[in-house]
This record gives C-alpha cells, structure tokens and sequence, in this order.
C-alpha cells in the first residue's frame, strides 16, 4: 500500500514544472489569448522542444510511452500554469485512443510518430464532451458516432468555433457525415475505448483542477500576506485566513482520491470509472471553492483584467462540466457508493 | 399587518407597467462601451423627461414624489419589462438620498434634477489603494485655499468613471489628520484641469470602472456637502444606504429569478438528470421572495418612523449570496452549455462575473459580518 | 402595504414575554422533565392563572378569539423560552379545530368553554404528526381518519407514550377504533379543516423556531463576551463574530417570509400552505444552525447538561421534522415557486 | 504507487476477522455508566489477553509489533466486527505514542503493558476553567519538593475521568513562568489523597467527563514524562497524534458509513419524498471513502519517512464535519422518527449529539483553521 509516486515520476514532473515556470508565465497565457491556436508561440515551440506531445506514445512509435499515474502528476501543473489545453485536448487522448484502436498496426504506424514528432496534429470529439476542443488547428479528428470510433481530416468537416469564458480554449462544433470508410473500430471495440478515453480525459480535468486549486491559493496567499488594511497585512484576519483554510481542507482531501482514480484506471480496476468521477467532484469542489474565495480575498484587485487571477478562475470556471458535468458524475458516485458492500474497508483496495 | 396593495398603489402600478410596455428598449450593447454608455444615457434621458428618473423625489427636483413602497413597484414594474439596470445607479440611489439629507437648497436644486436625467453622470471615488475595507485610512488630500479646495492624490475602484462627469467622495481636508476625522465630502466634476481617469478592466475585458488621479485640482467650496470635516457622517449616510435599501431592490433578483425559472423549465433533461438540481432552484427562488419580503419589511418600519440600522448589513449579505447562488443554479442547469459564448449562456456567465463582485464592494461581507457582530448583536470589538 | 404588528398585539405578546421571563426560566423548565406532563406545576398554574388555554376559544364562548397574526408573536415567545409543549399542541389546536368544525353548535357549546376555561384537555393527531402531543394527560382527543375528524375519548384509546429528545416533549402512539359515532366531520368538510389546522401547527412551529434562534443567539453574545481566551473575550474573534453573524442573517430573512405566512394563513390567502412551508424551511434553517453554531462557540461547556444550551438545542432539534418534515415543505414550495408567475412582483401581495 | 493490500496483509485482515468473528461483544451499555464501563473493560481486557489491546505496539509491552497500515487493517476489521468504540482511546492512541516517543524505558515497560490491556483506564488533563482553546494559560502548578511535585489547582473537561485510574496532562512546574514555558508533563494516579473528581454530565444526561480538583496531591518525579519544563513540546506531540492518524481512524467513519447507506435503502419512501436526499447521503458515503484514502496516504508517507506536519489540522476539521454530515444525513432519512427514543433513532441522535463534540475538542476547529492558515500556508499571525 503505497501512495506515493517514483523519484522517476517526480523527476519528470518536476522537469515539466522547471519549463513551464519559464515559459508558461500569466504573461505567456495571456499572449495566448490573442493567437489563433490559443497558445502563445513561445510556449508552442517549447511543447513541440520538449517533446511534450509524444508522452503517450508507446516506445514503439518513438513515444514516452507514459501511464496514467505519470500523467496523473502532469495535469496537476498544466492546471496549475494554466498551460492552454491544446496538449490536453490533442495528443494526449489521441495517442491513448490510437494506441488501443483494434487490428490498426497500419494506422498506428502512420499516425502515431507522426503525433509524437508533433507532425500531425489529431482533435477528438465525444458525446462528454460535444463541443471538439482545438478542432480548428487539428489535421485528424478521431470522433464518436453510436461508439464507434471515426477517423476524419479535416477538410471533410465542417468547423464551427464557440468562444469560452476562458480565451485559452478553442472549442469547436464539427458537423461531418461518418460513413464505413471513416470507421477505425466498431461499436463493439469502440464502447470501451471511448469509456477510457473519457474517464482519462476528466481524471486529466480532475488533475488540472487540483493544480489550479493549488495556484489560486498561492496567489491568494502571496495577495493577502502582503496587502495591509487597518495596520496590518489582511492575511493575519482570521476571516480571511479561514476562507483559506477552508481551500486548503478541500485540496487536501481531494488528492488521495484523485491519486485512487489514476492508479485504478491505469490497472483497469473495474470500479475506475465511478474512482474518476469521485475526483472529478472533490477535485471540481475544491477548485471551485478555490475561485470564490480567492477573489473574496483578493477583494476589487481580483476582479480586474489585469490581475492575474483571472487567468485561473476562468479556467475553473470553464472545466467545471467539461469531460462529464456534475450530474454525470454525481450519478456514477451514487451507484457506486450505495450499491451492496461497494465502498469501504477491504473493499477499498483490492 | 395588512400586507395587501391600495388601489392606489396598483393603479401606480399599472401606470407604471403601461408606460414601461411603451417604452422599454430592447437590449442595449454593455454599459461598460462607449456606444452601450450612450444608448444606456439616452435611456436614462427619456426615463428622466417623462419623470421617472427617481420617483422618490419631489416633483420640483425632476422626480414624481413617490413612497418608498412607491418605488419598490416602480423597480418591479421596470425590471419585470426587461429595462436595462441604471446606468447612474450611484447617483441616484446613493448621492441623491444623501444631497436630499445634507445638502443645501442650492445643492439640491442644482444636482438632482440634472441627475434625474443623467444629464450629470456620477460616479463614487471612496476607495485609494491603501483604503478598501478600511475606508477611514483615506490619504487623499484638499487643502483650502480660498473659496477653493486644492485636492491631491488618487482614487480608485470608481464604478463607470470612464464615462463620468463628476464624482462623488472623501477627501482629508484637515492636515494630518487621522483616521475619519478631519475628513469632507466633496462633488468633483471629471472635467477639471488636474484629473487623469485611467480606466482600469474588469473580468469580462471592459472598463468598468477606473483610477481617478488629481494633480492640484481646485473645487469650489461650494461643493462640499456637509460642514468640513465631517465627511465621514456624511458618507456613512450614503453606505447606510449602500448596503441598505435603495442600491439593491428586489426587484433586479426576482427578474434574475424569474430567468432562472424559466431556464429550469427549458431543460427538463437537466432536473431529470440531477434531482437535486430542482431543489437548488426552489430554495434560491424562495430565498429571492424572502429577500423582497424582507425590504418591505423595512420600508414598513421606515413608514412607521423607524430608521435602517446595522441590520442592513445582513441585507448587503444576503443579497450577494442571492446573486451568486442564483446564478450558480443557472450555470448548474446549462452544464456544459455554460462556459460558451453563446447568447443564453454569455448572459448567465456575465451575470455570475458579476456577481463574484457582490460579496467584495459596498463594503466586503466580512466587513458587514463584523458590524452585524458588533453593533447589532453587540459583540466586542 | 404594513408589515408591523398593532400596539395591542405587541402588548400582549410583552405581558406573556413578561409573565415567562419570570416563570419559564431554565430551571422551571427542567424541573418540567420530572413531571408526567412535562411542565413544572408552577408554570401550569401560570398557564391557567393568565388564562392561556383560552387564547384561541371565540369571544362568545368566553374566550380571546387570536387570529393567526396574535399567535404568530405569541409562538415565537414559546421558543425563545422553551415553554413545554403542551399548549402549543393541545388547546391552540383543538380550539381552532373545534369552533371550524361544521353543524356542531352542540359540541362547541360544551367543549370551547370547557377548554377556555382548562377544564377540558384535547390533544389532536393528523398524519403530519402521528405521534399525538400530550395524549397522554388529555381528556379528549381530535382524531385524523382519512380526512374525517373524530373525536374520541380518551377512555376509548391505547395510549403509549415514546420518549423524545427533548425531555420537555411528550409524544404517543395512540390506537384507536374509528365509528360513526365518534365522527365530528366528515371528509369532504374535514379535508379543508384538517389542512388549516396542519398549516397553523406549521407555522406555529415556524414561530417557535424563530424564538429559540434568538434565544441561542442571545445565549451565545453573553458567552462569548464574557468568556477569555488568549486574554481577550472569545466574542471578539472574528471566526467567532461571524458564526454568530451567520446566524443573525437567517433569522432576519426569515422573520418577514414567517409573517407572510401568517398573514396569508389568517385572510385565507389561495397560497398560504406553500407561504408557511417557506416560513418553515426558513426558520427551521436559522434555528437548525443556531443550535449548531450555538454550541459551536460555547465549546465544550455547551456539551453538558448543566449548560442552559441544551433546552434550547434539543428543542430546536425535536421540532426540525415536527409538522411535516423538510421533504413534505421543499416540495410544497418548489411546486409554488416553478409554478407559472407564482412569485414575484405584483404576486407576492395580493 | 502501488494501492493493493500484500498477501501478508490480507491473511493478517482474515487473521483479525476470524478472530473479532468469535469474540465481538453483542452491544454493550454506554461505557459512561458504571455499569457499561466495566463491561467495556473486560472487553479490553479480552482485546489485550489476546494480543489485540494495540497492536502497532511491540510485544513485550503487549502489542504485535503491526506496522501502520496492519493498524488500519485492525481498526476496519474491528468496526465492521461491530465492536464497541475503545474505552482506553487516550490512553493507547494519544498518551500510548507518546511514551513510545517520549518515555524512558522503565516508564513504557511499566505503563504500556498495563494500559493495553486496560488495567490502567486513562484520561487525558489539559484543559482548565479559563485554559481551553488557550492551553498555554494553564495555571495548575506542581512546585517540586525533594522527588516528588506537588500539584495545586483545577482540571476539567477530562473524559471518562470519572472511571479512569490514571491521568495524563500539564502542569505549571515553574514558579512565575509564562505561557508555554515552564509547563511538565505528568502522569497522575487519581487514587492519590488531595484528588477530587467531579463528574460533569454531558448533553445525554451521563456524565461523560470530569472536573478534577488537586489539594497539595505528591506525585513522584518519576511519573513525569521528558525534561521538567519541556511538557509543552511533549504535549504538542500528543496534540498531533489526537489530530492526526491514531484518534480517529476511519474504520470508525466508515461503520457509520454502512449504517447510513443501510438506513437509506430501508427507506425508500424517504428518498422518493425528497430526491435530494440520494445526493447527500451519497456525498456523505464518497466523504468518507475520501478520509480513508487519506488517511492510507498519510500512512505511506510515513512510511517512506514523512512526519505529520501542519496538515493534519485538515484531518481534524474534515473528519468532524464528516461525522456531523453522516449524521444529519441520517436524521433528514429518519424526519419525524429522528427525535423519538426509537432503537433505530436513538443511536442516531445519540450519534449526532456526541459528533457536535467533534469540531469543539482536540483543538476547535477554529483553531485547526488558524493553524492551518499560519503554519501550512504560511499566512502571517
């Protein structure tokens, strides 16, 4: 029973973490915001540099070949950054989607070095999550149609962009027209591939989720310990330290359950799909407590454009119902907690 | 307890629904752009012609000389019609009450009426940047100097300052003086030799408000209100009245309500899906009722010779949570829907950024939490 | 538009408030505990002695004749002094059961001034409240048969009494044999009668609960500011101001939607059910964290059974499903709030 | 990573089950009557003949030498036995640590081996009239004479003290010292001439804990545990053990958990009356499954040589707040039967009354929040 991740994991988390300190600053978001891509060039070039598009790529294909567990510790900084969703939306679930899609050798072998090397670039869309994110600047998209599993370029759909609250987003509705040409796996292969691929892609929201947690409490922190009001730094009122407080009880205790989630979908357990949506709801409770008090204590500054808490509040914001909104998670923690002996001692782990 | 309209009061009511039904415009672009800020002073202008620029106040200084329950209905028969909020709403729902209790005849005659149809746009200049919740820490200066007070210094966090002609506020024109003594109140007009208004963004990218620096500005004497250093009563009238009744009328919240109803009602796979989800709207519906309930309330104990005491800040309170957990509902409902830029979901995005700001202005909860603990529930200091 | 209350009415409720101040101390409450009915014999005496039994008894039968608003200062003064039950359950409703009932000048006749007077004991039970109040001690009871009203006595019911938290209480299970003979109204009368009556129990207990928030309130201001911790009173913290403060906002909201209620209830206003069951969700939530918050910045004193506290938190406890529980009044007043126009401006008043 | 139970680990849960399968008490009388009490001690008792009494201890001082996760282990087998909660909890997981920490080894050999198997019922002795959430305002002095201190003053608050042998607290052993300096901490027998134990009756009428007066009461020197005026450090060690893993283990929670999802599924009317209700008790149900992960991930940390730092003020204020949701939870199920001396209702009520102790002791929660803001995130004082 261990919780705690490898020296290796971390190392890397930590290399991760090194660049985007540099190179992901608030300033960085923001210049973001003004590119089509919604990701500021710079930082492009240091995804494409450090190779952050091959993680999920086996070995095999040139890849880093990375479970879900190493994944688990990078959300948490792309949440934290606010690093714009492109990698998140992209060949994050595209190299997991393609690197299980059955009797695909030929495909695998044409798509995915080419993802890795950050040559193709491949949007995915399901019904979780209808709007297709970065579907503009895709060259492939891998779309749901009754579970099975479609592969189609670009120019044969039609691509409609939807504005977010958060301007690092790029969200897409996508008309097109699947046709047994454009089926990579069938219903039946594709049920569980598309199930995976969602619980990866809100178990990765819940990650960002946490890490956004994370920074909105620092800079509420770094805010409140340095502004004064009545003498003294507004961080020494208990008021304002217990809004913190209370974050940091959330946070806290949304991570073990989130850590259960990826350990479970990456062993396959088969309760990973209610573990995922249990994170999905700490983690969202936690960020969105995190938003609310953040601003309370930033006071008017929090509320300004230029103060860049905007920047993670948005984010927080626009994630809380993508990837599964809370009536879906909710559900799928209820069936799972009031079933016969379904949760609790020894039953816990397995 | 007779908790029933006169007849009197519902033809006002209807009088008030038919000119509304007449004359609403449909919706006008943000008030926080140069062309939203027209249209919205064009509004204002034709409320203020037809003398429905305040209602409350006599009919010699542009209004009709309503009551207060007057004016409740007034508000509910002007948000129910879809009318846009005020566009110089800290005009005349905090410097006009204030001007009708301290200022001079002369003051009065020469600011309402010309407030009363936004033909003088007001913004409030409280907050510097070292005095937020803790107002009394104000260091902006105004020195005398003749019949002129020289001010120096900054202000900032004044809501629609960009679009201003004058402002009202707290200016230290007692040397060395601390705290709230030594303190006036004085009307500034924007266009004065001096002033630099740095428009500052909000949230959703416009400039809503702005930073307000004075570089030697000379103001007539003539525009204080109350007597020299004694701006701080004065400005506490006008927070009394900030947190009290005239800034928030619930009438904006049963609007909001009444979107949030019908919101419910347009997606039913939403309540099917998460069946708490008709819960979270019933209480915040009933909770928008309580909130209406509670200001007639106090304008019956107004009527009946009362006056609003430090219970009003568990109104700023409540209102603020009223917004928010309102529009959580809705953004709750839309799911997915509602971090896009479409129309519906822009509406209720815009709405709950704005609302993030109830809880934080007009004096932070925290604040209120502490004035209800201390001077209504008589806590110590 | 007033929503004050008449001099006469403040009047009386300050006399009562006088007479209980004196007689319905903690102490006389508790030595209640020890009595078979509940209430101390020096407060019983007080109650017949000022002639409470006859609040709700018509003028023509040698009563008062309250209306609804009277009852609604009177029952806020019953909670803020922990005043047994016994009134509240027993004459209050039967009065006003008996002078509604239909063709039964005979039984008015005999039963209101008997009643008026405390010669004559009646305990009413109804579905919302299975468990009858103070059956045990009454002579007569008003029975719920499938809308019908019976009346039985108490010779011809069994009788268990079940303890409740509140020692103050005194419940039982009755069962009883319906006949002819013991109906005083039947369905198509008692519906309407039976529903009023269930309405004015509600917002009795509405009333109620806003008098124990105050008295808890109270309870904790002169703790807390009196009690020193870290060589300053406890009361000028602000975590603990602001649980108080809490507390002070709920019960300020819900005093106007309680009134509302009464008012409605008593001018036979179409909504007046959905109207009390806000008044009683609202004043059931202010008590409901009172007690919590109450005993919060009491520490561990308001944990034992000497601290004055307990009366008033079990109390509050005791009642939060007494009457219909939450289920029963979320649902009457989301029915009433969805509702097409139901709320709002022009509505909200008739 | 690795989340799964050893082999080892999993024969040592069969190894507890089989045996609490054989031995679990039915339910005993509350442990705060006389006659409870000594019920719950011979089951103790039991616990500790048979090697149970605490296990993570090492054998000889009549443990099994278990590491912190075969705790767990124990702890969800025994509450899901239906075992009772443990008589001796101050004694084996706040004072029992901190001796393993603290203490010489005469101290543990003459203490531990007694206190497993409940020959020794111990209470703990921090707070005073006017030192509660201000423990470093303690004034019981113990002024030393010869090898003896001689205790003089006032303790309250002391569970189970009523029926406890010994007790374990701070004293003010240098004259004139202030605050947390100058205090020790000793082991009092509560036979000794000079002690007065008056119990104090709690919220359900028992009396559940105790005020303790000291007369001139003679402890020798050697019941005193660490340096003389150092107890503040050792206190604080056991203040970290009560807030942290060992006071409340999950295995508790999650028994409470069980009954609560039972109770929920044997109301079915309950939950069609009010659909909100799925989601509370679900949320309640998930919480709990969050302290346990939690309190797993603690563990592994220690294991790999963490320490528990200022976060477990978090565990504090959640697992407090969770007992109080589990309850409400199940009072909203029972409605109209939540106030009534029902089996079913009472252990709820007596369940929910007991857990609005939970935010209150061990450090407010209050408290817990201000150590959190201060020593976690680092805000200033």
């Amino acid at each position: 029973m261990d919780f705690t991740y490898t020296q290796d994991q971390k190392s890397f988390r930590d290399a991760v973490r090194a660049a985007f300190m540099v190179e992901a600053t608030p300033d960085v978001v923001r210049e973001g915001w003004e590119h089509a891509s919604g990701v500021a060039p710079a930082l492009e070039a240091l995804i494409a540099e450090q190779g952050l598009t091959a993680l999920s790529v086996p070995e095999v294909f040139g890849g880093l070949g990375l479970s879900d567990t190493d994944w688990a510790l990078l959300t948490q900084e792309f949440g934290y950054y606010a690093v714009p969703d492109a990698l998140l939306t992209t060949s994050y679930p595209a190299a997991c989607l393609i690197r299980e899609l059955p009797d695909a050798a030929n495909r695998q072998q044409a798509w995915l070095p080419a993802l890795s090397e950050g040559r193709l670039s491949v949007a995915v869309g399901h019904p979780l999550s209808p709007l297709v994110g970065d579907a503009d600047s895709a060259d492939l998209l891998l779309l749901w149609h009754e579970d099975e599993v479609h592969a189609v370029w670009r120019a044969d759909v039609d691509i409609t962009p939807v504005a977010s609250v958060d301007p690092s987003r790029r969200l897409c509705r996508v008309s097109w027209n699947p046709s047994s040409a454009s089926r990579v796996a069938d219903a039946g292969a594709g049920r569980e591939l598309w199930q995976r691929l969602a619980d990866r892609m809100a178990l990765a929201i819940a990650g960002e989720q946490l890490g956004l947690t994370q920074r909105v409490l620092d800079l509420a922190i770094d805010y409140t310990a340095q502004r004064k009001q009545f003498g003294k730094p507004i961080g020494s009122f208990q008021a304002v330290k217990h809004l913190l407080a209370d974050v940091a009880v959330k946070g806290e205790f949304a991570k073990p359950v989130f850590n259960r989630a990826a350990y479970a979908l990456e062993h396959g357990h088969p309760n990973a799909g209610a573990y995922v949506s249990h994170a999905r709801l700490a983690c969202g409770d936690a960020a969105w407590l995190a938003a609310r008090n953040g601003i309370q204590v930033h006071g008017a500054i929090g509320y300004t454009w230029e103060c860049d808490l905007q920047i993670f509040m948005k984010r927080i914001w626009a994630l809380e119902s993508a990837w599964g909104d809370a009536a879906y998670h909710k559900a799928r923690v209820a069936d799972w907690v009031l079933a016969d002996g379904a949760a609790g001692p020894g039953v816990t782990f397995a | 307890m007779d908790l029933n309209y006169t007849p009197a009061q519902q033809a006002f009511r209807a009088q008030v629904r038919a000119w509304m039904r007449e004359n609403v415009p449909g919706e006008l672009p943000d008030y926080d752009t140069w062309e939203g800020f027209e249209a919205h002073r064009a509004w204002e202008r034709k409320l203020g012609d037809s003398g429905w620029g305040m209602v409350t106040w006599p009919e010699a200084l542009g209004g009709r000389g309503c009551d207060l329950i007057e004016w409740l209905i007034f508000e509910e028969e002007y948000y129910a019609a879809g009318a846009p909020l005020r566009l110089n709403q800290n005009g005349i729902f905090l410097l006009g009450p204030t001007l009708m209790e301290f200022g001079t005849d002369a003051q009065k005659a020469r600011f309402l009426p010309r407030m009363a149809r936004c033909d003088d746009m007001w913004a409030q200049a409280w907050s510097e940047p070292g005095a937020g919740s803790d107002m009394a820490a104000i260091r902006t200066t105004a020195y005398r100097d003749g019949n002129h007070y020289v001010i120096n210094g900054q202000k900032t966090w004044s809501t629609r300052a960009r679009w201003a002609d004058w402002i009202f506020g707290l200016f230290r024109t007692e040397q060395g003086s601390q705290r709230h003594h030594g303190l006036s109140y004085l009307l500034v007009p924007l266009d004065l030799p001096g002033i630099t208004v740095r428009p500052i963004r909000q949230l959703n990218g416009l400039a809503g408000f702005a930073e307000i620096f004075f570089d030697e500005v000379r103001v007539p004497v003539d525009n204080r209100l109350g007597d020299e250093g004694e701006g701080w009563a004065v400005a506490m009238a006008t927070a009394g009245f900030e947190r009290g009744l005239m800034l928030r009328s619930p009438a904006r919240y049963q609007a909001t309500a009444r979107r949030l109803a019908a919101l419910y009602h347009a997606h039913p796979d939403a309540a099917r899906r998460d069946p708490a989800l008709r819960d979270r709207v019933a209480a915040a519906l009933a909770a928008t009722e309580a909130y209406a309930l509670s200001t007639y309330r106090t304008v019956s104990q107004l009527q009946a010779g009362g006056r609003i005491g430090p219970e009003a800040s568990t109104s700023k309170i409540f209102w603020s949570e009223l917004d928010l957990a309102l529009h959580e509902a809705a953004l709750a409902i839309l799911g997915k829907e509602a971090e896009l830029d479409t129309p519906e979901a822009r509406r209720w995005m815009e709405g709950f950024m704005f609302a993030q700001a109830g809880p934080i202005y007009a004096g932070s909860n925290e604040i209120q939490r502490n004035i209800i603990a201390e001077r209504m529930l008589g806590l110590p200091r």
